[in-house]
């Protein structure tokens, strides 16, 4: 059958996939084509309610990019210490990182 | 007519480089056709790749030599059955290399048509990119050691002219220095090693060094020189410190380029374990070696990702991640080469879901990179901090972004789901820690690009990007043409991997074959 | 303070030998060591003694401004090209030596033995030399040329301006920096 | 012994240009180790073609059943002497180009793009 791709312990076909979502979405939207609509347009129901607070600026409330994932960062704070020091833009360690890596590796094929 | 297609080799060298050299004329006499001349002559030199990389799929390897009538064996009949010829190879890996190459240097010229339309120095400019473009095809279908070297140096000087197109500052010029300079070392020790196997072989020609490839000293030293300054080349930890500088300064499109480009030195590493030395060695040592620098790739590429704040530098960190996933996957195929079981029970897989991550790799991450210097274009900012609410004005971009960040997550049914998934399982059951690791690591590549999507297109539209636009149609239409590879290879992957993927497996395990090709059963 | 009236006399009469002792390297490119590379190499190094017996703006003023080097080395490249590719339409082979030894252009057939080499031989070979001279003497010329834009060097109404100053303390005004 | 003194050279060479790639801090030193690193590889390649009593290998000056030294491994140093020219120029630029924006060559000072 066309996409079926063999992965040595099953298959993985993208096309049934596809289908198998499809279907599941399809049902899922009868189910709520099934409910009742109570959401009316232009009432109270539509404003954000923050614990009774006004709401802030539009542009205030946008969690920026460096805020994110602060928590994993700062649980791996020991390993991303020892880390990124190692990037730390000089020439010469990229360089020595290269003969490092020769030397490694090259001690390594000798002894095994 | 017939002379086009017996001297294709020459021809996707010569195209590039004689459009190359004609455009400071063009852009010095000329100057409105010279967008037309550019794009005409990427479309002329991928329709060459892809129609080179057609007839090595159906008719099987070509092997072309210079300076000779086509068709001439690499040997002169008067020179005793030495091949001192230089000549080409091409073989399915090569091909299949060619068509990621083509694909993605064409969908990058209708792009950066549009974004360099402001720039300066344009006719330098894609005189460079099309050089870059050269180097790439020369290395991927080269069969002589030293072009190999030579194709290198042009990949690696054109690569470093174009990130520092744009001085930014002066940091643009920082990023190519360094950039440069470790490639630099990396393409001498790779000629060093050279002359290690001249040395002993008198030859430069691949196919006959791997026939009288022997276990001696010297060409341990050569085997140790090609792996780390190849791998350098291709960006894997720990070779990688130059990698982000140079991405992350770089124009948008040259960037998706250099992402083929350091695939090359991917290629010349690969051609060099299974072709050159092939089983000569313990291979099983040679592919721990293989599989540890790809997991260490995956592990700090994607933990280095996370805390980055330029979006370019943290794409450049998932780029070295997922090198670590073809490490990983064409590393289990070495190590259980000398093991025809194992090999045909999982190194098969591993060693295809490895190949086809590759050409996956260049069509998402070319299409991130793209989707990312579309929003550069409009804002003019680099740091997700001031970014946000993107999605309002920019919608197709979001969205190209999007289908790219769902297939570099290995969500289905895009691309990077089904080569992932081929490694995952067959490198299980070579050795299940390694498919876990990798596992974890595709879900912080989704965690990573979460915050990214979020930052960058989410949240309400900020006030100091009110007046963004979408971008330029040309620029669509580049991310256009990576995105219909992406949903493709991702909607029907069986017909890539037995089509596309299967035959460049089956020529890097099969060493005898490619001998043969060159050689003809002589020597 | 700019260089003496000597050494830019000097150098302006030895450019026309450093140019012809380079042309003979390109010539002799496939009878004896050289070619184009060195040629080139030799050529630029004629551009080089001018960069730096005169300014960098009186370079481009008095001799060839950096553009046309731009031009030169294009041209050399092309030429390079469309030998090779003359090649392929001509005998089927991309850089297929084509004029070898057919009596056209550098069309003569090498003798054997021990001689003195006839300049009139090896087909496209001498072309590709001819190329690779233009292009490397076009390329380093306008290397030189884009290094020395970079220098800091006075402009035409300061060097005006010091000139009454420099007579009253000969040549203790600091040179090019 | 004697035929061994430029392999010993390639080696002292190589070891020299190293040291200077990596303890250097001067960008414009760097540079010059690495053109120091492609000449030791050009010593290499060119000695690794030298024969005994070999002649120069010019078809127009060869004597009959002269031996003649490996032409191939001196197109190669050739061809290496040109892509270092073409690497050094363009290095020199950048670190010009860095000393103008920067106002240093120093490799400590010159990282504006790390971690």
């Amino acid at each position: 059958m066309i996409g079926d791709l063999l992965t040595g312990y099953g298959f993985w076909n993208p096309l049934v996939w596809i289908a198998v979502m499809v279907t599941g979405l399809l049902i899922a939207w009868l189910i709520w084509r099934c409910g009742e609509s109570d959401y009316d347009k232009g009432t109270e129901q539509t404003k954000p309610y923050l614990s009774g607070n006004d709401e802030p600026e539009k542009g205030a409330v946008h969690i920026r990019g460096g805020n994110m994932y602060w928590g994993f960062t700062h649980a791996l704070k020991g390993y991303y210490d020892k880390l990124i020091p190692l990037h730390s833009g000089v020439v010469n360690d990229y360089l020595a990182w290269f003969l490092i890596g020769v030397i490694v590796i090259f001690v390594v094929v000798i002894m095994v | 007519m017939n002379v086009l297609f017996d001297n294709l080799p020459a021809l996707l060298i010569a195209v590039p480089l004689f459009c190359a050299f004609l455009l400071p004329i063009i852009g010095r006499f000329l100057p409105q056709i010279r967008d037309a001349w550019i794009i005409c002559a990427s479309f002329a030199a991928s329709l060459i790749a892809v129609i080179t990389a057609f007839t090595v799929y159906t008719k099987g390897t070509i092997v072309y030599a210079f300076g000779a009538a086509a068709g001439s064996p690499a040997a002169p009949i008067d020179s005793g059955g030495i091949p001192f010829r230089i000549i080409f190879t091409i073989d399915g890996f090569g091909a299949f290399m060619l068509l990621s190459a083509a694909i993605v240097s064409f969908a990058v010229v209708l792009y950066l048509v549009s974004s360099q339309k402001e720039r300066s120095g344009k006719s330098e400019f894609y005189a460079l990119y099309l050089l870059l473009t050269a180097g790439i095809f020369g290395m991927v279908s080269t069969g002589d050691m030293f072009n190999f070297f030579v194709f290198l140096e042009i990949n690696s000087l054109a690569g470093a002219a174009l990130v520092s197109y744009h001085r930014r500052g002066g940091i643009a010029a920082e990023g190519a220095l360094k950039y440069l300079i470790v490639n630099t070392v990396g393409g001498l020790m790779v000629l060093f090693s050279i002359g290690l196997l001249y040395a002993q072989y008198n030859s430069l020609n691949m196919a006959v060094i791997a026939s009288q490839m022997t276990l001696s000293t010297l060409n341990i030293i050569a085997l140790v020189l090609f792996i780390t300054a190849l791998a350098m080349k291709a960006g894997s930890v720990p070779f990688h410190f130059a990698t982000p500088d140079a991405y992350s300064v770089a124009p948008s499109g040259i960037t998706a380029v250099m992402i083929v480009a350091s695939q090359a030195g991917l290629y010349g590493l690969f051609r060099i374990l299974f072709t050159l030395y092939g089983d000569t060695f313990n291979t099983v040592t040679l592919g721990w070696i293989i599989i540890v620098l790809g997991v260490l790739s995956m592990v700090i590429g994607v933990t280095m990702a996370i805390p980055q704040k330029d979006v370019k530098r943290l794409l450049a960190y998932h780029a070295v991640s997922q090198t670590g996933y073809m490490l990983l996957g064409v590393g289990v195929a070495l190590a259980v080469l000398g093991d025809p079981v194992a090999m045909a029970s999982y190194g098969q897989t591993a060693m295809e879901g490895g190949l086809f991550h590759i050409i996956n790799h260049a069509m998402y991450k070319g299409l991130l990179f793209l989707a990312v210097g579309a929003v550069i274009y409009r804002t003019g900012v680099w740091s997700l901090n001031k970014m946000g609410g993107l999605g309002h004005n920019m919608k197709w971009t979001m969205i190209f972004f999007l289908i790219g960040a769902l297939a570099i997550a290995g969500i289905p049914p895009f691309n990077g789901f089904a080569s992932k998934l081929m490694i995952y399982e067959s490198v299980f059951a070579f050795n299940p820690a390694l498919s876990i690791i990798a596992m974890v690591v595709s879900i912080l590549t989704l965690a990573s690009f979460m915050k990214v999507f979020h930052s960058m297109f989410m949240g309400p539209q900020l006030p100091e990007y009110a007046e963004v636009k979408e971008v330029p149609k040309l620029m669509i239409a580049g991310m256009v043409i990576l995105t219909i590879f992406v949903i493709g290879f991702g909607l029907f992957p069986d017909l890539v991997v037995n089509n596309l993927v299967a035959p460049a497996g089956d020529a890097l395990i099969n060493k005898g074959a490619y001998i043969t090709a060159v050689l003809g059963g002589g020597l | 303070m700019t260089i003496g009236l000597i050494a830019k006399t000097a150098g302006r009469l030895l450019v026309p030998f450093i140019f012809i002792f380079g042309f003979y390297i390109v010539v002799h490119g496939h009878l004896t060591p050289g070619g184009g590379f060195q040629g080139g190499a030799v050529i630029a190094t004629g551009v080089a003694l001018i960069l730096v017996c005169y300014y960098y703006r009186e370079c481009m003023e008095k001799f060839i401004p950096v553009t046309k080097f731009k031009l030169v080395e294009s041209a050399g490249l092309l030429l390079f090209i469309c030998t090779a590719l003359a090649g392929l339409v001509v005998a089927s082979g991309f850089l297929f030596n084509w004029l070898n030894a057919t009596g056209g252009l550098f069309g003569n057939a090498v003798a054997y033995g021990i001689n003195p080499g006839d300049l009139y031989t090896a087909g496209i070979i001498p072309i590709l030399n001819f190329a690779i001279g233009i292009e490397v003497f076009g390329a380093l010329s306008a290397v030189l040329m884009f290094m020395f834009a970079g220098l800091k060097e006075p402009t035409q109404e300061e060097e005006d301006a010091k000139a009454p100053v420099q007579n009253m303390h000969k040549g203790k005004i600091g040179g090019r920096k | 012994m004697i035929a061994n003194l430029p392999f010993i050279a390639v080696a002292l060479l190589i070891g020299i240009a190293l040291a200077t790639i990596l303890l250097k801090k001067n960008m414009i030193k760097m540079v010059m180790g690495l053109a120091m690193l492609e000449g030791a590889v050009n010593l290499f390649l060119v000695t690794l073609g030298y024969r005994e009593n070999g002649i120069a290998p010019i078809f127009t000056n060869a004597p009959e059943g002269a031996d003649m030294v490996l032409p191939t491994v001196q197109a190669l140093t050739l061809t290496n002497i040109v892509i270092g020219v073409a690497t050094t120029a363009l290095m020199l630029v950048l670190v010009m180009v860095i000393y103008k924006k920067y106002g240093t060559v120093d490799a400590d000072k010159m990282r504006r793009l790390k971690e």
